[in-house]
């Protein structure tokens, strides 16, 4: 995976958000603010309006440039999160210009360990973290016992995909959904969602070759 | 959705602009964003920095000025700030006496402002915060994030920005702000929703007998929906709440009738009415009463009830005098 | 309908006493029906009475205190009190220096008030009034009513209370009420209507992409009803028709970008926005802006704009000290 | 006609305008502001509740009575209009138990004097007076021409309702609803309307004997 590549995947979750803008936004009406859509495209516009300039970068500077542009666009609970997560996988890719997938494992595990120092949140409180956690373990488990990438990723997002089946049974500890008590119960998470959208675009992105 | 607006991209700076037009001898906003500051810096004394999502008008920007605020940072609708922004404000107010950051308790803010603390403490900047967490509508705990911070935050505002102006060292500035919050106890309702314009329609639905009760102030829904009820019996409902977090009794305290944005005054004072007989049986001395649009919701129509709970300090650091937009004493 | 109230028959009242309680050391109702008067009666100056239906809160309760009014009287919503309740209050504060009757242009108004100065004048009280007609919405005419006394009593309030404070004469004082009078112009919209408690229901429907031009303030439809246009759009159309009225260029003004109710302080700031500039670039000098609710029509939504032309005079009055729930200075 | 009587056509007024009341506040929606039959109601209320206080009151008296407790207890504009009416034709039913046919005709006709030195107004400018006036003269015609009490009134009765049914073509030039202009086109006056109830219910119960 170069750092083409990296940047084509960039460029479909941006749009992959954008479209799914509303829908995050309805989630998040449900049982937050009913901003996490509006938010999320807000960044990934402006991240859009960036890609250019990243374009012979290595894959540490671009997804420490996405970070960085989520960080000062997105705002709410999603942006600092979602802009640590990039930033911290762009740190274990500092200078590299193409990533293997053990590389691309790690890249996600220091994603998610971004999410939680920020969030001082783990798995089970019904946000991101829960779509996050188990797509890692499912890929990790698929390339330690010798899946290729894409089959792992494949095994990941369906496990993304049940952990936000999932966040609808359990009551929020953690975000604004948590002020809502029982009241979160049924709903499933949109931080969750967004989160399942990044992991299947990547994966459309890689299967197409 | 209909709203006296030109474009819901302009919404946040257009408002933003406006408020700093209001009162431009007084008030200025930065170049690189919704940043409001005093039109004059103020030196020598420790700045206080506050912000949070726009659409609680009059807060933050109206709360800039003396005896106040030194910055508000306004985000887009009901999203906090991003850390760039709130940097540019610290910065812009920055005295060697250092910033205190008044932060209410959303996920949202608290990361946001923490970043930006980061990065003004990478710059040597002397900055610290503190987190308001007012509203008795949701429950604190150890595993949870906490209560929220609501319209206490006003008062955070008033008796932090008096202790400043009168010279306070940042450590006695944030723990005057830190007693406010020990002692400021917030509970909101609201009979109608409002209408984030990037979003176009309201937040939730509200049947024409319903109420939300245990609302923030980002225009979620509240704790629980219930059957309305009369103004008396809904102030009833959330003073009781308050009174039984911590002990009022004997206490003198003040009491602040806010409106969430679309209620009109003449409601909030029917339900005042009920709130001082109320406090008077229960044995609680009110001091002072403010009644009006302090931290609203947008259009959402209801209203919460504070009360502050005071000693002498805060009594003296309440009264003394304030010149902002929103409040003047 | 859905509001925060106890009961439709209960509402004048109980607002009025929670508006006291906010206060009770600077205010005080009369045992004989809504009337608001100072807590202690102020000797020695020319009295200020003002009045109306309730449902404009802030006005005119708000308005009660130290340089604005010394007493108001509240009718039923919307309805101009009795001439026996304004009696009362003339009663209550008349001093030797006499007594000024700030009236709005409404029939109801004006007859309930003239009565209410011939019980007055017939017990030997110095009794004077003036007829606030500020609305540019509605033509004058010899042979109509004129035109409505709307947002701008409340700067007649402000100047001919400061006036009144200096201790001038029961003629001075009404002469620059009708200099006030004479400088001020007003304009304004809906974009939803307001319910009057006892009527049950909205005085009108407008469905959501129309709006009401040239409102009163008693939830009366317009003068014409319009298509929705931008908050900018909207207020060129005010502004245009208020600096027609009168010449403004190169004159200094006070701006007042008042809400209807339940207007989002976001819009009034976003409409100021552009008020300032349009006035800037047609060469009219804000000296200063007030923007919130000051005369509103309970839980209508939509704005008025006021201009008030100023001479040295004016200036002087409009700055000084006022001491009242919904306006310090 | 007795005072008896008068208080009977008092009472009875109280109970038509009571029931009339969403009517007359509706028609006061679409032309000014929404409560002239609340504004009467509340008036008319607090009329019955004195009536007891008048039982063997001269007719002036009562008259007199009734018109003051319409000024404190009415507002807006129709509360000093019809109280001022009251109050006029009780001045010249002073010290009478008992009223002729033509002393009836010049109560209603200070009662009109009243109203149009209290408003300022004349005829054809969409108020009561529209009502009241027509009825006035058709009434007294009829009493000149030889009718009795009752022909007369019905004749003033339907002068008034043609008065109302009138106020729909003109522009209201005083009251609230000159502020609308053309937009007061095609509504009936609330203030006429009233009128003809109050003409219509001393009617009835005149007729009733
Ligand atoms: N402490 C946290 N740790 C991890 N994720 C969180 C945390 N708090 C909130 N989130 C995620 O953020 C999402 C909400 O994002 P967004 O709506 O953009 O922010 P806000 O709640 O400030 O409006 C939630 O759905 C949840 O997945
Ligand atoms: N100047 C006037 N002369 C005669 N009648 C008037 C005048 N102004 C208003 N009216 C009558 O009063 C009626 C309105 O009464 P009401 O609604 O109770 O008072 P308000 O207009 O103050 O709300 C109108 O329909 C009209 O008939
Ligand atoms: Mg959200
Ligand atoms: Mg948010
Ligand atoms: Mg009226
Ligand atoms: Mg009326």
């Amino acid at each position: 995976m170069d750092n083409k590549k990296i940047l084509e995947i960039i460029a479909a979750i941006a749009k992959k958000i954008k479209a799914e803008k509303d829908f995050l936004t309805e989630l998040d009406n449900e049982i937050g603010d009913g901003d996490h859509g509006i938010n999320l495209a807000r960044g990934f516009k402006s991240v859009e309006e960036k890609l250019p300039t990243f374009a012979d970068k290595d894959i540490g500077a671009i997804l420490k440039g996405v970070g960085t542009q989520l960080v000062s666009t997105v705002g709410g609970a999603s942006g600092p999160l979602y802009g640590t997560a990039f930033m911290k996988a762009g740190n274990v890719c500092k200078g590299k210009m193409e990533l293997t997938d053990a590389e691309f494992v790690a890249a996600l595990d220091a994603a998610i360990g971004g999410v939680k120092m920020r969030g001082k949140a783990v798995e089970g409180e019904k946000t991101m973290l829960d779509a996050l956690c188990p797509a890692y373990k499912a890929l990790k488990d698929g390339i330690d016992g010798g899946k290729d990438l894409i089959a792992a990723l494949a095994d990941g997002i369906d496990a993304a995909a049940k952990g936000v089946e999932y966040t609808k049974t359990i009551i929020a500890t953690k975000g604004r959904a948590s002020y809502l008590k029982e009241r979160s119960l049924g709903h499933q998470d949109p931080g969750a969602t967004s989160s399942l959208f990044m992991l299947q675009t990547a994966f459309e992105v890689l299967q197409r070759g | 959705m209909k709203k006296l607006i030109n474009s819901v991209e302009a919404v946040e700076e257009q408002m933003i602009q406006g408020l700093v037009k209001s009162a431009p001898k007084k008030l200025r906003k930065l170049e690189c964003g919704n940043v409001v500051v005093r039109a004059e810096k103020k030196e020598n004394k420790v700045a206080l920095v506050s912000g949070g999502g726009s659409g609680h008008e009059p807060s933050h920007g109206g709360f800039v000025g003396k005896g106040m605020l030194d910055c508000a940072v306004a985000g887009a609708v009901f999203t906090s700030p991003t850390p760039d922004k709130i940097f540019e404000g610290i910065k812009a107010v920055a005295t060697d006496a250092g910033v205190l950051c008044i932060v209410k308790n959303y996920t949202g803010d608290v990361l946001n402002f923490e970043m930006a603390i980061d990065m003004a403490s990478d710059e040597d900047i002397k900055v610290d915060h503190v987190v308001v967490n007012d509203d008795v509508a949701v429950q604190d705990s150890l595993y949870t994030t906490g209560r929220r911070g609501v319209a206490g935050t006003v008062l955070v505002h008033k008796i932090a920005g008096a202790k400043a102006e009168e010279g306070a060292t940042l450590e006695e500035v944030k723990a005057v702000a830190e007693k406010v919050i020990a002692n400021v106890r917030t509970m909101g309702m609201a009979i109608s929703p409002c209408t984030v314009p990037a979003a176009g329609k309201p937040g939730f639905e509200l049947s024409e007998n319903e109420m939300e009760i245990g609302i923030g102030i980002h225009g979620e829904p509240g704790t629980h929906r219930d059957k309305i009820a009369t103004a008396d019996e809904i102030a009833k409902t959330l003073l009781d709440k308050i009174l039984a977090d911590i002990d009022y009794k004997g206490r003198e305290v003040v009491v602040l009738v806010n409106g969430m944005g679309a209620t009109p005054l003449m409601e909030l004072y029917i339900i005042n009415n009920f709130v001082q007989d109320y406090l008077a049986a229960a044995g609680v001395k009110v001091y002072d009463t403010m009644v009006g649009n302090y931290m609203t919701s947008i259009e959402m129509a209801g209203f919460s009830l504070t009360l502050l709970r005071l000693d002498d300090e805060l009594k003296k650091l309440y009264d003394a005098p304030a010149d902002t937009p929103a409040l003047k004493r």
